[in-house]
């Protein structure tokens, strides 16, 4: 295992910028986000999660799909130039984690998303492991912890002055190999990696039932969904701060004749998300999109994908204006099933 | 070029010939053409699947494409003009070019339909993803028993695809074709049945055995043609129905058109009637 | 040789007096230049403040609003709404960034045909004075 | 001395008994430590659970719309009505809905409680330094148990921003008051922040808030939160003409922000929600308090923020200013 100096980090940045793109953790008006870095001193560590999570990096809100010239007379179209290699540093374990589900939606389907596989190709997850998880965290009911290791490249582990590194991936030790001045061979250390990895969070274990989508199956006319979506406003938050959730829409966007089709984020709390042609929308109030919401988190990607589409990161938790918890659905629909 | 083609990317295609079915022009047939022919080499669709019609500077929607396989160039999409993208394509005309992508969807199981008779029931725009397999289940009518074609619409005048209903498929070998209509207007020449197509297909009544029937329609129509399947004691897995939903990318990651944990776009939008039932119903 | 720049400006001028003051100027062979691009509205209380927002966006260097004098407006109080919005927008436009010299308002009679070519190529003098406007403009 | 809760649910029981309402709209606990979530109470036995207490509540008057939806052409007779938790920043919601003809005085029971305060638990946390265990709040300050050690803060320190601009501290008129009505104190306006900004140059405004926009996600929390956002069909939501694209480009971004913020000049009452809910903390308060500060310099309105039958931007007076 190596060492890595905090004061190292912000010369490592510099030193990668060269060639990628760098993402890190900043402190912006007192809100910590994820953003792109020129001044590599403004990366920060004091804070539990960002606000928007890695996912930005690799399936961004805004995104371009291609641009076409003149519309109907004789049509050209332009995909987008190849993107850049880029680097995510800060990222929290459970966010990392989120890009494997991410990964089984865009890259395991009979189709796959060039644009997202070529993003993800040329990217690298630094993370930094968690020193003081908040009451929103729950990680450890996903078989995660303060200190995961899946779906980061690299983990770095803090201690009082240094990082313990941690390589995870062929990317990681090359990229470790090609700044090798700036860490340092201390042997194995897996007391320091172990104290992360168990380490309990507050909220506790939710512990899910493996078969609570088995049991979510015939829940669809329980009156428990009507419960929780009389408090629910009916705004997009929990779905666009959720690191796991991958719903977007297709819309042009037309300067005369010429434009581009951009992919944005959709949320299924929106009212026009299932509106069809001729007024027709199957899910007219929030009972349905709320069920819909948690149905999909629960039962219908453990059906598609043999995984809960969760991990327990608490944005949605913290972030809801007004308390819908999805660890409150999980505990209430154990108990009551 | 980025690394190598997104799905989401059209084809660019052009419009050759675009003919009025109903005469009140509220459904047009399009005969489309790619224009790169390696582009059309890759696009092999089979009965049944669907194709997402792009209108540059509106959006996308996805349409079944109404042509066989067997007869496969143009390819030919029978729309109605319902929503901001189909308005937009009624108002085109020949040698505009558009944007296709595809084929998207699981096809008619025509493979285990082989020594079956077969029930086509169809409504309105209905009758557009029907009349792929028809003129397929025709062309190969060896592999299949009887065929018959029951078709409604709200009056004479929108009936689609009239040509082949009264020229072309009658005078074919094991092939009745039974037409009804909601209402006629007192003036318009119609000797055939009056009446919804339901109580029609009770009159008619096809043997269930060793039968197939595939319906496809507005809801309100689908709903009563599977009571009365019912009655006439048709199993749930011989009643085969599409689903025609909202549907944003067509290739199963934009979340957007799943009925319970099946996305119409993948698992359907054929889907036999005891899948449905298995759904939660939410469409 | 740099090309000067030539500006992009909206006029929203109001279809009782405004229009009818730019239509007087240009009976009687005024020039003005040729930047301004008149919208004619029914009444200059019809002008949201989205217009204006939006007609930055789509790429205007200035807007100008022309209505009645006050007191004798077409439909007796529009053009004291559209003041009452209109010195919210500027101050507010002018919070967020857009210079407020980008808007005005003038009160431009219909027999006021002077007026008017005065007006819009003053403002057009003042807008090539201060250049492009980049901010809240849409990316292409 | 009986404390608040437990008048409360002997009002709520009395409410229910003789058949005075059909529904209590109110608080409970979350299922985070000091969370306080909006809980809906049909009979009494629901109203069992609900709590009032000095923690950072959401605001209820916007589900009136919604629980009010039907009823809401005619005036119902009183078992139909909906009973809710009032405070003085609720009230200026409910004005607000009432002023704006979406829904009618006597179709709701106005259930008050004077308040001057609420606690910020975020604040309490960063003064102990980790997160607090336990929090017990008496008159003048409030206890934060942390692991190790206790801090005793004073409330002053801890209370939400937002409350220290409160302009009304309880309903005006309530049908029920739950605690006599404490000293309406007065509290002076703050306009420091918004004067700082229109110090800056024009560039540096630009770029503190295209900064701030960018970090936007058009999640709508702020429209969907806001009482004085109550139009049947809002313009976002209309794609012909589509004022708003749906792509989050810069422009879009001022667009969107923009025109929110006009359309509640003059009919914000600075409740801070839309600055509570936003998930990147962009100060929206600083939008609406910039409109809010204007009108009353403009047109001397003496208090901008209480909702009154005819809005400054819906009349005029001839005396209005003339030089811009």
């Amino acid at each position: 295992m190596n060492k890595l100096l905090r004061s190292n980090v912000s010369c490592l940045l510099k030193k990668l910028s060269e060639h990628t793109e760098i993402y890190a953790s900043t402190e912006e008006d007192g809100v910590c986000i994820l953003a792109k870095l020129d001044n590599y001193e403004e990366w920060t560590m004091n804070y539990v999660r960002t606000a928007n999570s890695v996912k930005d990096v690799f399936f961004p809100q805004n995104e371009e799909i291609m641009k076409y010239k003149d519309a109907s007379s004789d049509l050209k179209i332009e995909a987008p130039k190849p993107f850049k290699e880029r680097i995510a540093f800060g990222v929290r374990p459970c966010d990392a984690a989120a890009m494997l589900l991410l990964d089984d939606v865009f890259l395991k389907g009979e189709f796959y998303d060039s644009y997202y596989k070529e993003r993800r190709e040329k990217g690298t997850i630094i993370t930094i492991a968690c020193e003081k998880p908040d009451q929103h965290c729950f990680c450890t009911s996903f078989d995660l912890s303060p200190g995961a290791t899946e779906g980061s490249d690299i983990v770095l582990y803090p201690t009082e002055d240094f990082f313990l590194v941690v390589e995870v991936t062929e990317k990681g030790k090359k990229l470790i190999k090609d700044n090798a001045e700036l860490f340092e061979d201390i042997g194995a250390k897996p007391e320091i990696v172990d104290s992360y990895k168990n380490m309990r969070t507050v909220l506790g274990d939710v512990c899910i039932p493996n078969d609570l989508n088995e049991k979510l199956k015939g829940e669809f006319d329980n009156s428990y969904w009507k419960k929780i979506a009389r408090r629910c406003l009916g705004c997009g938050n929990c779905t666009f701060v959720c690191p796991t959730c991958h719903c977007f829409a297709v819309c042009d966007v037309a300067r005369g004749c010429d434009g581009k089709r951009a992919r944005t984020w959709d949320s299924c709390k929106f009212q026009d998300f299932f509106l069809m042609a001729g007024d027709h929308n199957p899910r007219p109030t929030q009972i349905e999109r709320t069920r819909q919401r948690f149905m999909h988190k629960l039962n219908y990607f453990k059906e598609k994908y043999d995984k809960y589409q969760c991990i327990g990161c608490g944005r949605c938790v913290e972030k809801c204006p007004v308390g819908v918890h999805i660890a409150d659905v999980i505990t209430h629909m154990k108990e009551e099933l | 070029m980025c690394s190598s083609h997104n799905q989401l990317v059209p084809k660019v295609a052009t419009i050759k010939k675009i003919t009025e079915e109903t005469s009140s022009g509220d459904v047009k047939t399009f005969y489309v053409e790619f224009d790169k022919p390696e582009e059309r080499a890759e696009f092999k669709n089979m009965p049944g699947q669907c194709a997402m019609i792009s209108v540059l500077g509106v959006g996308e929607s996805m349409i079944s494409i109404t042509s066989s396989p067997t007869r496969p160039d143009p390819l030919e999409f029978s729309i109605k003009k319902m929503g901001k993208v189909t308005s937009k394509l009624h108002d085109m005309s020949v040698g505009s070019k558009i944007g296709i992508r595809g084929p998207y969807g699981n096809n008619f199981p025509v493979d285990e339909w082989r020594g079956k008779d077969l029930v086509f029931i169809g409504g309105g725009i209905g009758l557009a993803p029907l009349r792929s397999v028809i003129n397929y289940c025709i062309d190969k009518k060896e592999n299949y028993g009887s065929i018959s074609i029951i078709y409604g619409s709200r009056s004479p005048a929108d009936l689609c695809f009239k040509e082949e209903l009264f020229d072309n498929w009658p005078n074919l070998e094991g092939v009745e074709v039974h037409l009804t209509v909601d209402k006629v207007e007192e003036g318009e020449r119609w000797d055939k049945s009056v009446g919804f197509v339901p109580q029609y297909l009770e009159q008619i009544s096809p043997s269930p055995n060793n039968s197939i029937a595939i319906t496809c329609g507005p809801p309100i129509m689908i709903k009563y043609v599977l009571e009365s399947l019912e009655k006439m004691k048709f199993e749930d897995e011989q009643i085969i129905t599409t689903l025609e939903l909202k549907m944003q990318c067509g290739v199963g990651y934009c979340g957007r058109c799943n009925i319970g944990d099946k996305y119409v776009c993948i698992d359907g939008p054929v889907f036999s009637y005891k899948q449905i039932k298995e759904m939660p119903q939410e469409f | 040789m740099s090309v000067k720049f030539k500006p992009n400006i909206i006029c929203f001028a109001c279809n009782w007096c405004s229009y009818t003051g730019a239509d007087m100027a240009g009976t009687s062979r005024m020039k003005y230049p040729a930047t301004i691009k008149i919208i004619r509205v029914p009444c200059s209380g019809r002008v949201n403040p989205t217009f204006i927002m939006k007609a930055y966006q789509k790429g205007a260097d200035g807007v100008l609003i022309a209505g009645c004098h006050p007191g004798d407006c077409h439909y007796n109080s529009g053009n004291y709404f559209a003041k009452r919005r209109f010195l919210l927008a500027t101050r507010f436009m002018n919070y967020i960034g857009i210079d407020a010299k980008r808007l005005r308002m003038e009160w431009i009679s219909a027999a006021e045909g002077v007026k008017f070519a005065r007006v819009m190529a003053e403002f057009s003098e003042t807008i090539s004075e201060l250049g492009p406007n980049w901010r809240a403009r849409e990316e292409v | 001395m009986m404390t608040m809760t437990e008048k409360m649910r002997e009002q709520v029981k009395e409410l229910f008994v003789n058949n005075e309402i059909k529904l209590f709209i109110g608080f409970e606990k979350g299922f985070t430590k000091f969370s306080r979530i909006p809980a809906f109470a049909e009979n009494y036995d629901e109203a069992k659970k609900m709590i009032i207490d000095e923690f950072e509540t959401p605001f209820l008057a916007k589900y009136l719309i919604r629980e009010l939806e039907e009823v809401a052409a005619g005036i119902v007779e009183k078992s139909e009505r909906v009973a809710i938790l009032t405070r003085g920043c609720d009230y200026l919601g409910i004005r607000r809905l009432i002023v704006d003809n979406i829904i009618l005085r006597e179709n709701i029971v106005i259930v008050g409680i004077p308040c001057d305060g609420l606690i910020d638990v975020k604040k309490a946390n960063k003064l102990l330094g980790e997160e607090a265990r336990e929090i017990t709040i008496d008159e003048e300050n409030v206890i934060a148990k942390g692991k190790t050690e206790n801090k005793i803060i004073s409330k002053a320190e801890v209370v939400l921003d937002r409350c220290r601009q409160c302009i009304m501290c309880e309903p005006k008129e309530s049908d029920i008051m739950l605690a006599e009505k404490t000293a309406n104190v007065k509290k002076n306006k703050d306009y420091s922040k918004i004067e700082e900004i229109e110090k800056m140059s024009a560039k540096e405004r630009y770029e503190f808030w295209s900064r701030q926009f960018e970090r936007c996600i058009r999640c709508f929390a702020c429209r969907d939160a806001c009482t004085a956002c109550n139009c049947r069909k809002c313009i976002f939501d209309i794609t012909e003409p589509e004022m708003l694209e749906k792509t989050v480009a810069t422009s879009e971004q001022f667009m969107f922000h923009f025109i929110r913020a006009f359309h509640v000049a003059g009919r914000c009452s600075a409740c801070g929600e839309c600055e509570r809910v936003c998930p990147v903390d962009i100060p929206l308060g600083l939008l609406n308090g910039k409109l809010r500060k204007d009108i009353e310099f403009l047109f001397n309105v003496e208090e901008a923020g209480i909702p009154s039958e005819i809005e400054p931007l819906g009349e005029f007076k001839l005396d209005d200013p003339d030089e811009w």
